[in-house]
């Protein structure tokens, strides 16, 4: 072929391609070279010094013991149960912080666009307070509150029967275990599972006749009255797991800590700052001709907003709130300030019992690359999904 | 051996503290380093270089600071580090002479009416990371057969405000630090501390494994300060003590040579020392005792010839 | 054909709402839902408003000891004064303080001075230039000051210099990432990518970490670097790969045709990039990046974790001295107010700017 | 006026009524006095110098811009803020715009669908049908499964019209509708319109395309200023402008 | 070929050469043995129905997109990947795009001076001398200090010839320079390129704009499917199409 040619008379500094061949290598041999030196480097340094690695240490006793475990723990457990019990806190409190935050964010952003002034100015004012303060502050301001402002657990405030709320935390009864109860839990699931075939059914029934049903109301009350009667029908047992006060705290039901609620509050009220903006501009990239369209054809506010607005909206909303949703699980590792036993904690914990710092902080640093890579895998999958077809 | 004399090459002595814990190393409001621990390395710098200020503080975590020490960014750690058999042994580490025995306690408010650690079941605890307190508590509960709940923050002023707002019913850590807290709660006489210590915390500054002329200097610069106390040599009194015909004294004081000699360092390094920083007696009650803010009994930390622990070999 | 409308006839539009009461009623009660949101702000503004105040203005001390603001309820603002010079300039030797205070001065004055677009030339370059050469000799000495290292440069001069150098130096690396990342050399768009994910996944407290504690061992044995340098050098990476991908958003915003309209200039790549593209898509992100910025700005308060003592390590330390141990409310919000006003200051001159780099257009 | 008359032959009363309407957008008078009755299967044209208020006269009808004074009757039903009322309205009056405006998340089915389900409570098969008819009408009727972004320019277009007529309206206004459309294109467009206006959809187009106005239209409009200058049948309007401005403009635009 | 005759008129070597050039987008085959001589001072107008490939063959003489098979020569250099000829060849060709490319963050001045400055390394004010020289030329001297997106799409486009050529270009590429413009900026443009092809450019232009062709082509050439259908004097092409396919696309255009 002709071009083949006249590229073996270019020298290779004049030849695009080749050009880059050789950038591209070189760049890579500086990079292999430098990682290689500091790989020689840090075993030279780690033998020189005698330093114990490997992590051998994550089979050992770890002897300290966490608040609130997800799993069972104790101080009897090894290294790698305790970390485990760390990751499973910075997932909990992270999975619970972004479900709530995106939708404490939509709705601030929402409400900045409101015609309400009221509610504008309050939207602009949380956004900007939250945004531009660092959030170790805020955490030590809400933490602060829940151990300042609340009684201790022998003046436990007790607004309902079974509810207590104390500088300890919120701790509440629960049905004291029954039989019945993996019934319910099944009842329930039959429920959500019959409110989804009635969802379908409803857009089957619009779909044939155009005629519009209560599909919702009409689920909602089947998940809740379907256990209500498995309930009955095992003889309404009423027994409940009561909290009560021994010697220090409380014993029994369940409790939600004062660094949980304080973290996630922070964390919450933090991103959703920032969500909310995002969202704000995502609808008003929305144009303004879309609207108009849509109310030309005759929808209603809602429908428009619903069926035109929002999933145009959520194209260029996803990418920003993806960081956002990363954002929070890493700013979950600042919990260590207010002692919630996050991965970054126990981690640090047993970086100095063990004194293998090395390994610790690689444990920190793969865990959380864990943690964002899948979530986002899995937003470019659903933004890719969402993605407009074009030309 | 090669720590020192890079040491003496840089002209001064890179020291790892603890960066905000009073009494012992800590930066005063003007900037100027404070403590037990941040006198003890002065002490080595006078002994090396005849000059107590050839000091470089760097503070550090609880994290940091066995790696810092490891990888050479400092020379020395004093940084109220408890002596123990996996540190001395994994970590690559020489401590050497104790300057501060402490003993883990436990701290309540009087009002909940415990008098012994004992009735602390079910109990919520407030606990400092970073340092073997953690594994101390939860090491004696067990032995106890008791549960407790941990709240562990990792500032102690956090900690001691959350505890001081009844988020805990206990707080425990090192006797020296519940003294302390105590003193600066918004009602003193409101809280007590219990009887029981439930560890041994040896409390040593440590250098690298690799130097044993270095770990000796170092040793000997803490003990000179107690053997000082001991012969009852202060900072007001060393220059007259030249004069004495104590030969041990005359020994100690490198007026009689050899000390300096098997050290490798200058004849009047223990007299530098005593000059500069002072004796441990001198040094305790600067930094934590009665007249401090800290207000800490001399207890185990007394010479042994007045009931305590420090006892040093003898120096010839 | 009907009669036209002259353009003197004046019809005003029917006016329906005016004045104070108009107002309230179109902005604070039209509809029942948002008159009850009204009134409960009002309520919930009037439960905390009045004991706030109380607290902080009437029951306060302001110059005390600490032992009478123990006595006292109120809030105890003399943590502030008492302690204002180790909080701001650590451990910096007191008879030099003026130094960073002037350095702090003047990165404000240089900030302020920099605001006005029409200043925007080359001769800004220079006076920035010499201003950091000039700040450089103030912090750290020579030439007849006394040489003051960097481990004791802290407080509210080390909580500056770290975000303000993390952003130049971030900023033209982010440039450079984002380019990367859209190269057409495989070898190095996967570099980029490789990079900037890494980053972007983990914790800045872990690369602090890494770099305070693990840095010296992949050094030759004895080559140490100084440690806030390490920081610095942190907190550029981190924010780099964030700045990257907030640049590579305005690249693609930028259409085919500039490009080939430079082709066809016969600019080649580099001049292509620094005349056409860049200016164009650096302007479209704006916004975007100093809020970046103004993370990294609060990010830097991170550097505790390793012991550096900027703004809130210094705070802190205060705080840990037992004759103040109690008010670390006060100093909390006194740093709060303090990082607000930075922060805000930031994002609403990115809002002018923005509005100004737009008209024209 | 000439215009009436060929209205008064269909024998029913005005399908729009305008009576000395006016609107301002905040201190600017856009339209003034305007007067206008529409008859059924009326086909009007609209031109006028850009901000002259076409687009915004038109788009007062189906109360995508508010008027302050005066009366709009659309079919019966008076325009205020009533939303019921609006959303009557809305449903009986097509609307085609400039930039087309499809919704570019839902197929070219889809697009067409959403009302006739959403408003019109049709059966989704029912309202497939329909849509297809429609499509084939406009002659895309293969792309139905595609996305807006998917076609051209001239097929966007056909498509939007084709949207607004699922809606079975009695009234089609139409804005500029071939002026964001290369010239090939508009053609197209203008061949689907013609065959509208033929069938006696009553419509009103704001368009420059005079081509279009002389061979469809019952009644050219001229606006300038806010104003209804001058009204007239095609014929005379073209060979026999009354005014100056729209003298001026003609030999402008042709 | 009758294209030929009025080019060796002037009776020098071609000066662009293309022979059996073929290009592909991946499998698609674009460009199907296209062979081209142009004379200098030779003007050209390129039609044909849209996706034929007309961008795409004047984009590979400069080098825009590459070529993968024959040689295309232009002023005696060949192009190859060889970086430093491209960039010889772009600096003596001038290409108008269709949405005209101004940099929208430099003023007029400055989008006409970059080229000169930085690719001619002239002196700045020289540059801007001669830049004022052709903002005069196109009759927008005025409009020099302000920014493109101030401007109307003709005067844009105007601006746009301005700046190729102020590189002194030999020879002037020009892809629909007017299909993006409203109607009534087309002429301004127009009379802009007429009045450059009277002064004898070598000039490439695609464009729809017959009566251009007609009044100033010197050969017109059809291009159908990636070929070179047909190519004429205008007067012959227009007046008698050789091929279908031709008088088709001729049927529709006019
Ligand atoms: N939302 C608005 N706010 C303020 N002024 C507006 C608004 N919409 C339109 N205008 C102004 O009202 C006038 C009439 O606008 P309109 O769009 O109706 O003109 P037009 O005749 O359709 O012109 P064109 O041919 O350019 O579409 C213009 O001067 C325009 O600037
Ligand atoms: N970068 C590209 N990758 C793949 N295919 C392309 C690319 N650019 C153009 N094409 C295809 O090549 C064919 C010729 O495109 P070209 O733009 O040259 O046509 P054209 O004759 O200029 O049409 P128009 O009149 O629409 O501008 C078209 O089918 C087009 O889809
Ligand atoms: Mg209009
Ligand atoms: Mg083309």
């Amino acid at each position: 072929m002709a071009t083949t040619e006249y590229r073996s008379k270019v020298p290779f500094w004049r030849d695009p391609v080749k050009r880059g061949h050789l950038f591209q290598a070189a760049v890579l041999l500086t990079a292999l070279a430098i990682g290689y030196t500091l790989f020689v480097n840090t075993q030279a340094n780690l033998q020189r010094q005698s330093i114990a690695t490997g992590f051998g240490f994550l089979e050992r006793e770890a002897g300290f013991e966490i608040a609130e475990p997800p799993i069972p723990y104790s101080a009897a457990d090894t290294y790698g149960r305790a970390l485990l019990v760390g990751a499973l806190n910075t997932l909990k409190v992270s999975s619970v912080g972004i479900f709530f935050s995106l939708i404490l964010g939509t709705i601030i952003g929402i409400s900045r666009l409101s015609h309400n002034w009221l509610v504008s100015r309050l939207s602009v004012a949380f956004i900007e307070v939250m945004q531009n303060i660092p959030v170790l502050l805020q955490l030590f301001f809400w933490y602060a509150i829940f151990y300042e402002a609340f009684p201790s657990p022998r003046q436990a405030l007790n607004p309902l029967p079974g509810l207590f709320l104390c500088n300890r935390g919120l701790i509440f009864a629960v049905p004291a275990a029954h039989p019945s109860h993996v019934w319910m839990l099944a009842a329930a699931g039959v429920g959500i599972v019959g409110w989804f075939l009635l969802v379908r059914w409803g857009h089957r029934v619009q779909d044939r006749t155009g005629r519009l049903l209560p599909v919702h109301r009409m689920g909602m009350a089947l998940t809740v009255l379907l256990p209500l009667a498995v309930w009955l029908l095992a003889g309404a047992p009423t027994a409940m797991d009561v909290p009560v006060l021994r010697g220090f705290n409380f014993r029994g039901g369940l409790t939600v800590s004062p660094e949980f609620s304080a973290l996630l509050i922070g964390l919450i009220l933090y991103t959703s700052a920032f969500v909310a903006e995002i969202v704000r501009a995502g609808i008003q990239a929305v144009s303004k001709g879309q609207i108009e369209a849509a109310m030309s054809i005759g929808l209603k506010p809602g429908q428009v907003l619903r069926l035109v607005v929002l999933p145009q909206a959520l194209r260029v909303i996803i990418p920003p709130v993806t960081s956002q949703m990363l954002n929070l699980t890493k700013n979950s590792s600042l919990a260590i300030a207010i002692g919630y036993a996050d991965f970054v904690s126990v981690a640090n914990t047993t970086i100095n019992q063990t004194g293998q710092a090395i390994e610790g902080v690689a444990l920190i640093m793969l865990v959380y690359l864990f943690f964002s890579l899948s979530t986002s895998l899995f937003m470019n999958w659903y933004n890719k999904k969402m993605a407009l077809v074009e030309r | 051996g090669k720590d020192l004399d890079a040491v003496r090459k840089k002209g001064f002595i890179q020291v790892g503290v603890n960066g905000d814990l009073f009494g012992f190393g800590m930066p005063d409001e003007k900037g100027v380093w404070r403590g037990l621990d941040v006198d003890t390395a002065r002490a080595v710098a006078a002994a090396i270089f005849g000059d107590a200020s050839k000091v470089k503080f760097t503070p550090l975590t609880a994290q940091q600071r066995f790696t810092a020490l490891q990888s050479g960014e400092i020379d020395i750690l004093t940084r109220n580090a408890t002596r123990t058999l996996s540190r001395e042994t994994q970590l690559g580490l020489n401590f050497v002479h104790v300057n501060y025995y402490d003993g883990q306690g436990f701290m309540v408010p009087k009002k909940l009416g415990v008098k012994s650690a004992k009735e602390l079941d079910g109990a919520t605890i407030c606990v400092l990371p970073g340092t073997t307190t953690e594994q101390n508590v939860a090491d004696y509960f067990r032995s106890n057969g008791m549960s407790w709940k941990p709240v562990v923050i990792e500032s102690t002023a956090e900690l001691s405000k959350t505890f001081f707002a009844g988020r805990c019913d206990v707080m425990t850590s090192d006797a020296s630090q519940l003294a302390g807290i105590r003193a600066v709660a918004p009602n003193p006489k409101d809280y007590v501390i219990l009887p029981e210590i439930i560890s041994k915390e040896p409390l040593a500054p440590a250098v690298r494994h690799g130097d044993d002329q270095f770990r000796d200097i170092v040793d000997f610069a803490v003990m000179a300060m107690i053997q000082a106390e001991e012969f009852g040599i202060t900072s007001k009194n060393v220059d007259q003590m030249l004069k004495s015909k104590d030969p041990a004294i005359q020994r100690f004081l490198g007026v009689t040579p050899g000390n300096g000699k098997a050290l490798g360092l200058d004849e009047k390094w223990a007299y530098n020392i005593i000059k500069q920083v002072g004796n441990y007696g001198e040094v305790f009650e600067r930094n934590v005792g009665v007249n401090t803010k800290l207000g800490l009994e001399r207890g185990l930390n007394a010479l042994w010839t007045k009931g305590g622990l420090m006892y040093t070999p003898p120096f010839k | 054909m009907s009669d036209l409308i002259r353009d003197n006839e004046e019809i005003r539009p029917p006016v329906t709402k005016v004045g104070v009461l108009g107002w309230l009623r179109e902005n604070l009660f039209n509809g029942w839902f948002n008159s009850l949101l009204t009134l409960a702000t009002l309520y919930l503004l009037w439960l905390t408003i009045p004991p706030l105040v109380k607290w902080a203005f009437i029951e306060s001390h302001w110059y005390t000891d600490p032992g009478v603001c123990r006595e006292g309820g109120g809030a105890c603002w003399s943590i502030i004064p008492k302690n204002v010079r180790f909080i701001f300039f650590g451990f910096f030797p007191e008879d030099q303080q003026w130094r960073p205070a002037l350095t702090m001065i003047l990165l404000v004055g240089l900030a302020f001075y920099s605001k006005d677009r029409r200043r925007w030339k080359k001769s800004l370059a220079v006076i920035w230039l010499v201003g950091i050469l000039l700040m450089g000799w103030l912090m750290h000495g020579g030439l007849g000051l006394p040489v003051v290292e960097t481990g004791k440069w802290s407080g509210l001069p080390l909580t500056l210099l770290l975000s303000f150098f993390g952003m130049v130096f971030a900023y033209p690396l982010g440039v450079l990432l984002a380019l990367g990342r859209r190269s057409k050399l495989a070898a190095i768009k996967s570099m980029c990518v490789v990079y900037i994910e890494l980053i972007r996944g983990v914790p800045l407290i872990s690369l602090l970490f890494m770099s305070s504690v693990m840095f010296p061992l992949f050094l030759p044995e004895g080559v140490t670097f100084d440690k806030v340098l390490r920081a610095q050098v942190a907190i550029i990476l981190f924010t780099a790969a964030y700045i990257a991908e907030v640049v590579r958003g305005g690249l693609q915003a930028i259409p085919k045709g500039q490009y080939e309209a430079a082709d066809s200039l016969g600019l080649n790549y580099g001049k292509t990039m620094r005349l056409i593209i860049l200016p164009q898509a650096l302007k479209i992100v704006i916004p975007p990046t100093v809020g970046i910025l103004i993370s990294a700005f609060k990010d830097t308060s991170l550097v505790v974790i390793i012991a550096l003592y900027d703004v809130l390590k210094t705070t802190k330390v205060t705080l840990s001295n037992p004759e103040w141990m109690g008010f670390s409310t006060e100093a909390y919000l006194f740093l709060a107010a303090l990082y607000f006003v930075c922060c805000y200051a930031m994002s609403s001159y990115s809002r002018r700017l923005e509005k100004e780099l737009n008209t024209g257009r | 006026m000439n215009g009436q008359t060929s209205a008064t032959l269909t024998g029913t009363g005005p399908i729009i009524i305008i009576e000395s309407m006016h609107k301002w957008f905040g201190d600017f008078h856009v339209l003034k006095d305007i007067n206008l009755q529409v008859q059924p299967r009326e086909r009007i044209v609209i031109c006028g110098p850009s901000g002259s208020g076409k687009s915004t006269m038109i788009r007062c009808i189906n109360r995508l811009e508010e008027h302050q004074r005066g009366r709009i009757v659309v079919d019966g039903i008076e325009l205020t803020n009533d939303i019921k009322n609006i959303e009557k309205v809305r449903a009986e009056v097509g609307m085609v715009f400039q930039h087309f405006n499809l919704f570019p998340h839902l197929t070219i089915l889809e697009n067409l669908t959403l009302g006739p389900i959403w408003v019109r409570k049709t059966p989704k098969k029912e309202a497939e049908e329909m849509a297809m008819m429609y499509l084939e009408k406009v002659k895309i009727a293969e792309q139905a499964k595609k996305y807006p972004g998917q076609l051209s320019g001239g097929q966007q277009q056909r498509v939007a019209i084709a949207r607004s007529l699922c809606m079975k309206p009695k009234i089609m206004l139409f804005d500029e509708p071939t002026s964001a459309l290369d010239p090939e294109m508009v053609k197209e467009v203008l061949d689907v319109m013609v065959e509208l206006a033929e069938e006696g959809m009553t419509m009103l187009v704001v368009t420059h395309e005079m081509g279009f106005a002389k061979s469809v239209a019952d009644r050219v409009m001229f606006m300038d200023d806010g104003q209804i200058v001058e009204q007239n049948t095609p014929d005379e309007f073209f060979a026999n402008p009354q005014n100056d401005r729209t003298r001026l403009f003609l030999s402008q635009i042709l």
